[in-house]
């Protein structure tokens, strides 16, 4: 009887449908999985510390035209995430518990193919991941996409190095009053952190990976009167940081020690006056043809209000170092720009969850804006 | 699935003593559960997209809204939302081993389709496009066609992501 | 310096204070830790799904009178929760995966201090707990609180038995076709369950808690045409349940078989035409004192809206089985009432993640609203 | 703890020229953090709750708005709106082994206290009442004085539940 029944259903899952399909005018589904289409260049990459939920944080992808998402990957407890110089695969620093929230803390590096979005490899580390909003800097690759740097905290800083290629794990170095890492493009065998005394700290690496130098800049910030964010936009061997009132200061990290350049103000004395100040998590992006950098920026600033999110954002030209454009904020905490031919520049609110998009070829010109994009992001990578 | 072979399948069988298209639904959806569903390679055509393409502004050819036809007994996120489509799950995650059934009319060719909402699984939940609609949906002692629960229950990673739509047979001739 | 600095800074946390403390209007605080204070009537247990991390789902304990919330309690992956008859201990049913969404899945049933939430013990049971929205039933204790039955789904339905007080797994009973748990008050030898042929299925246990023999009522439902919702308001041996299409059905399952009362209308013929029906999750409630019942109720009801918040909430005298008071319902999905003297009725809208409060001593008068109360709850007891 | 005592400590130590208020309170959490703080017991009281019964319509002296004078520099949830209480911790949960350190004016005396922002540790996040304050807060480089990282991290259940504000000196004297 059920057997009828199941023939009268004509269900495809039972038994062969050809002679069911004819009756139908929608045909049998095969259900299968997608792999993400091929990548644009606007692509995004959303880091979500989901913070009522930190454990099981998240990366949305989002591809930047339509707005529309295009995939997650699990980031575990408080994740950070980067890509691989080649775009193939996507290293997640992160840990978990094997009770969610007790037992025993399990530290490692997740490996995940950026087409597929499976996971590849696990590999094992110290479970001392710095537990932290996500921000570009917690992990990075050298330039030739075999060694990963992370950031732990314990509260003590270090950062763990992982040779990605042989999938293991190889040191761990002190890296005490210092905080996230910068990588050069020239060179594969070092990295630099910020530290509270206003120095780069650069720790040169051997052939395996495990520290063989220590180097410390020359002062150049001084973390409490104009403190530095410490989320850089990269451009080749040099980061370019924003202070908290608005100054901006590029450092190269080749060398065995960071060099500082002359810092040069965002703000007028008349804006400075006023108050205006950059803000939020991601607040500087930089467009790599053009060398233009972006700032979220809010007036009315003072001490305590460097995550307020942007009132405008400011175009800045590298060479003239003047400003070429000014335009609403959309609440932006986070900036970043795409590469190359046809810049757009892509401002996300932490509070909104909403995400602007620009044109950024010539003056800023908005394209669009659709939320919400996740619960709680700080951190946002383009292609 | 030991269970389906208890002695009280017998008496619950004859238990039912008119076969409506529901209860036939109810049997085909305990059937299905606990099976992995090997559907038949077929042409894969997305007329529901191609109509929607025509007529925009009907809610229930958009399989990005709730209203969407096949979603008559869906409880959860789309699929379509979250880098899936209607019958594909989005990268990274697995199609449910399990799966629940609803039946849903067609308003294009006034048919009632059978519909199996297969849980995507594994990673994160998606968190968009949440949809609760419940026409023949029954609680858990009709689990074959019971939306409050994880279909992801019986796959490696038990994580739920989203839900995909996949039309899995037509009512029609049961409903005489 | 340092040493010199901190003593100026007068920190309470390197060095006494005593000295210190005169200089300030505000003492230094000694941080601790509360227990929850003593249980009134109104303490609320609101269960929380929280659909989009569910592998973190989240009890919420809540004062019902100022409408405060007083602790949570962590329940794992969509987990179940009951109270212990004493109300010393919150049992929960649970699962864990050892990296949070994959690796081994570990079933098990945590128990939990009702007044500190401290974690007492973990039974370790099979991994087929149901995943599944809170309701009650999914996990009851015994009258006398010894066993504990617990609602599986792999998906067929099976529940596991454990013996509370020795504190381990007793038995996985063979539960096909059914689906909650129900038990009597005048023994505890038993248990009984709803099934989807319209009867109940009813099992009695041995001395250790395993299945000793199986019976099932006569039909008294019917799942097609008019379902009963499975979460029951519970009085003594009996709980009412009410049907999809506004139906009332008491069961007493004390015996070796169920035995279901004649059904009653919540509706007359006009309202039954105007689609009034019960809908949301936990439609019905049962104040003890007065054996009054209150339902969620919404119009224009149809096939599938069993899950539409209430338009109103419906008061019933159960001896005149006539209705008693209508008020508006507050989008209420989940409707629970106190015990004893001074009865109040909560109605909690799943949508809005708000609590109403009811004066149900007379006629049902709302006495206040509050908000927000958990991302996607489904069950709430009441102390 | 162990990289407190590296090369770097004398040389990061030289470096800061200036004894600002601020700089002496980032060393003051450079101290605290690592290190178990065990607090004095001194007799209970709660002031800020007496002042905040007189002056109810002030938010400065509300210990579950966001601008209650303590929370200057809290990114996290009040645990006042989660069963516990300014300097408590709720029901099953645990303080935090480290902390970061704000330096907030209280409006009621005219002085600046020392506050250590514990958070409270294990179980669920309670997600009720989440404030984001950053006076004198810094980024990691001062870790003592950062608060966008779990001050849970050094507890054996690193779950953060929410954040207390207790008051652990006055930083009066660093004034001159």
């Amino acid at each position: 009887m059920l057997a009828g029944n199941i023939r009268k259903l004509c269900a495809g899952a039972i038994i062969a449908a050809a002679s069911c399909y004819v009756h139908a005018d929608v045909p049998i589904d095969k259900i299968t999985v997608l792999n993400l289409p091929p990548a644009t260049p606007y692509r995004l990459y959303l880091s979500d510390m989901a913070i009522s939920h930190f454990v099981d944080s998240k990366l949305m992808i989002i591809d930047g035209e339509s707005l529309n998402v295009i995939g997650h990957v699990a980031l575990g407890m408080t994740g950070h995430v980067t890509l691989t110089p080649d775009r193939s695969e996507l290293l997640v620093s992160t840990a978990y518990m094997t009770k969610l929230n007790r037992g025993e803390r399990i530290g490692q590096m997740d490996v995940y193919d950026a087409t597929t979005l499976k996971l590849k490899a696990e590999i094992s580390v110290p479970p001392k991941h710095s537990q932290s909003m996500p921000y570009r800097g917690k992990i990075r690759t050298s330039a030739d996409g075999r060694l990963v740097m992370m950031q732990n905290s314990t509260p003590a800083s270090s950062v763990t190095v992982v040779d990605r290629i042989a999938g293991k794990f190889v040191a761990e170095i002190a890296t005490p009053g210092c905080w996230m890492i910068y990588v050069p493009q020239s060179v594969s065998d070092r990295f630099s952190t910020l530290c509270g005394d206003g120095t780069m700290l650069t720790v040169k690496l051997d052939a395996e990976g495990k520290p063989l130098e220590r180097k410390k800049s020359a002062k150049f910030f001084d973390a409490d009167d104009d403190a530095l964010f410490t989320s850089g936009a990269q451009l080749d061997d040099s980061y370019t940081f924003v202070s908290f009132k608005g100054n901006v200061q590029t450092v190269n990290v080749a060398g065995d020690t960071a060099v500082a350049e002359a810092p040069w103000p965002l703000v007028t004395a008349a804006e400075a006056k006023a108050g205006w100040r950059p803000g939020g998590y991601q607040p500087v992006a930089l467009h790599d043809k053009s060398g233009r950098i972006f700032v979220g920026m809010h007036p009315k600033g003072k001490e305590g209000s460097h995550k307020a999110p942007a009132k405008e954002i400011w175009a800045f030209d590298p060479a003239s170092k003047k400003r070429i454009a000014r335009v609403p904020g959309h609440h932006a905490t986070v900036i970043a720009a795409s590469r190359g031919d046809a810049p757009r520049v892509f401002a996300y609110s932490t509070d909104k969850s909403s995400l602007a998009v620009f044109d950024a070829s010539g003056k800023l010109k908005h394209l669009k804006t659709a939320a919400p994009f996740g619960e709680l992001a700080t951190q946002l990578d383009v292609q | 699935m030991q269970w389906f072979d208890n002695f009280f399948e017998a008496r619950s069988r004859r238990a039912a003593q008119s076969i409506s298209r529901r209860s036939a639904v109810a049997r085909l959806g305990k059937l299905l559960v606990g099976t992995a569903i090997l559907l038949p390679v077929l042409p894969f055509d997305r007329i529901g997209k191609a109509i929607a393409a025509g007529k925009a502004k009907d809610k229930r050819n958009d399989d990005t809204a709730c209203e969407y036809w096949r979603y008559c007994a869906l409880d959860g996120f789309l699929c379509t939302c979250c880098g899936g489509s209607i019958s594909a799950c989005p990268p990274g995650t697995e199609v449910s081993k399990v799966t629940w059934v609803g039946t849903c009319h067609n308003p294009n060719d006034g048919k009632d389709y059978l519909i199996s909402y297969n849980d995507c699984c594994g990673g994160v939940t998606c968190n968009r496009c949440g949809c609760n609609s419940n026409e023949g949906e029954r609680p858990g002692y009709r689990m074959g066609v019971h939306n409050d629960i994880n279909w992801c229950m019986a796959n490696s990673s038990n994580s739920y992501h989203c839900t995909v739509a996949a039309v899995v047979g037509t009512a029609e001739s049961t409903k005489g």
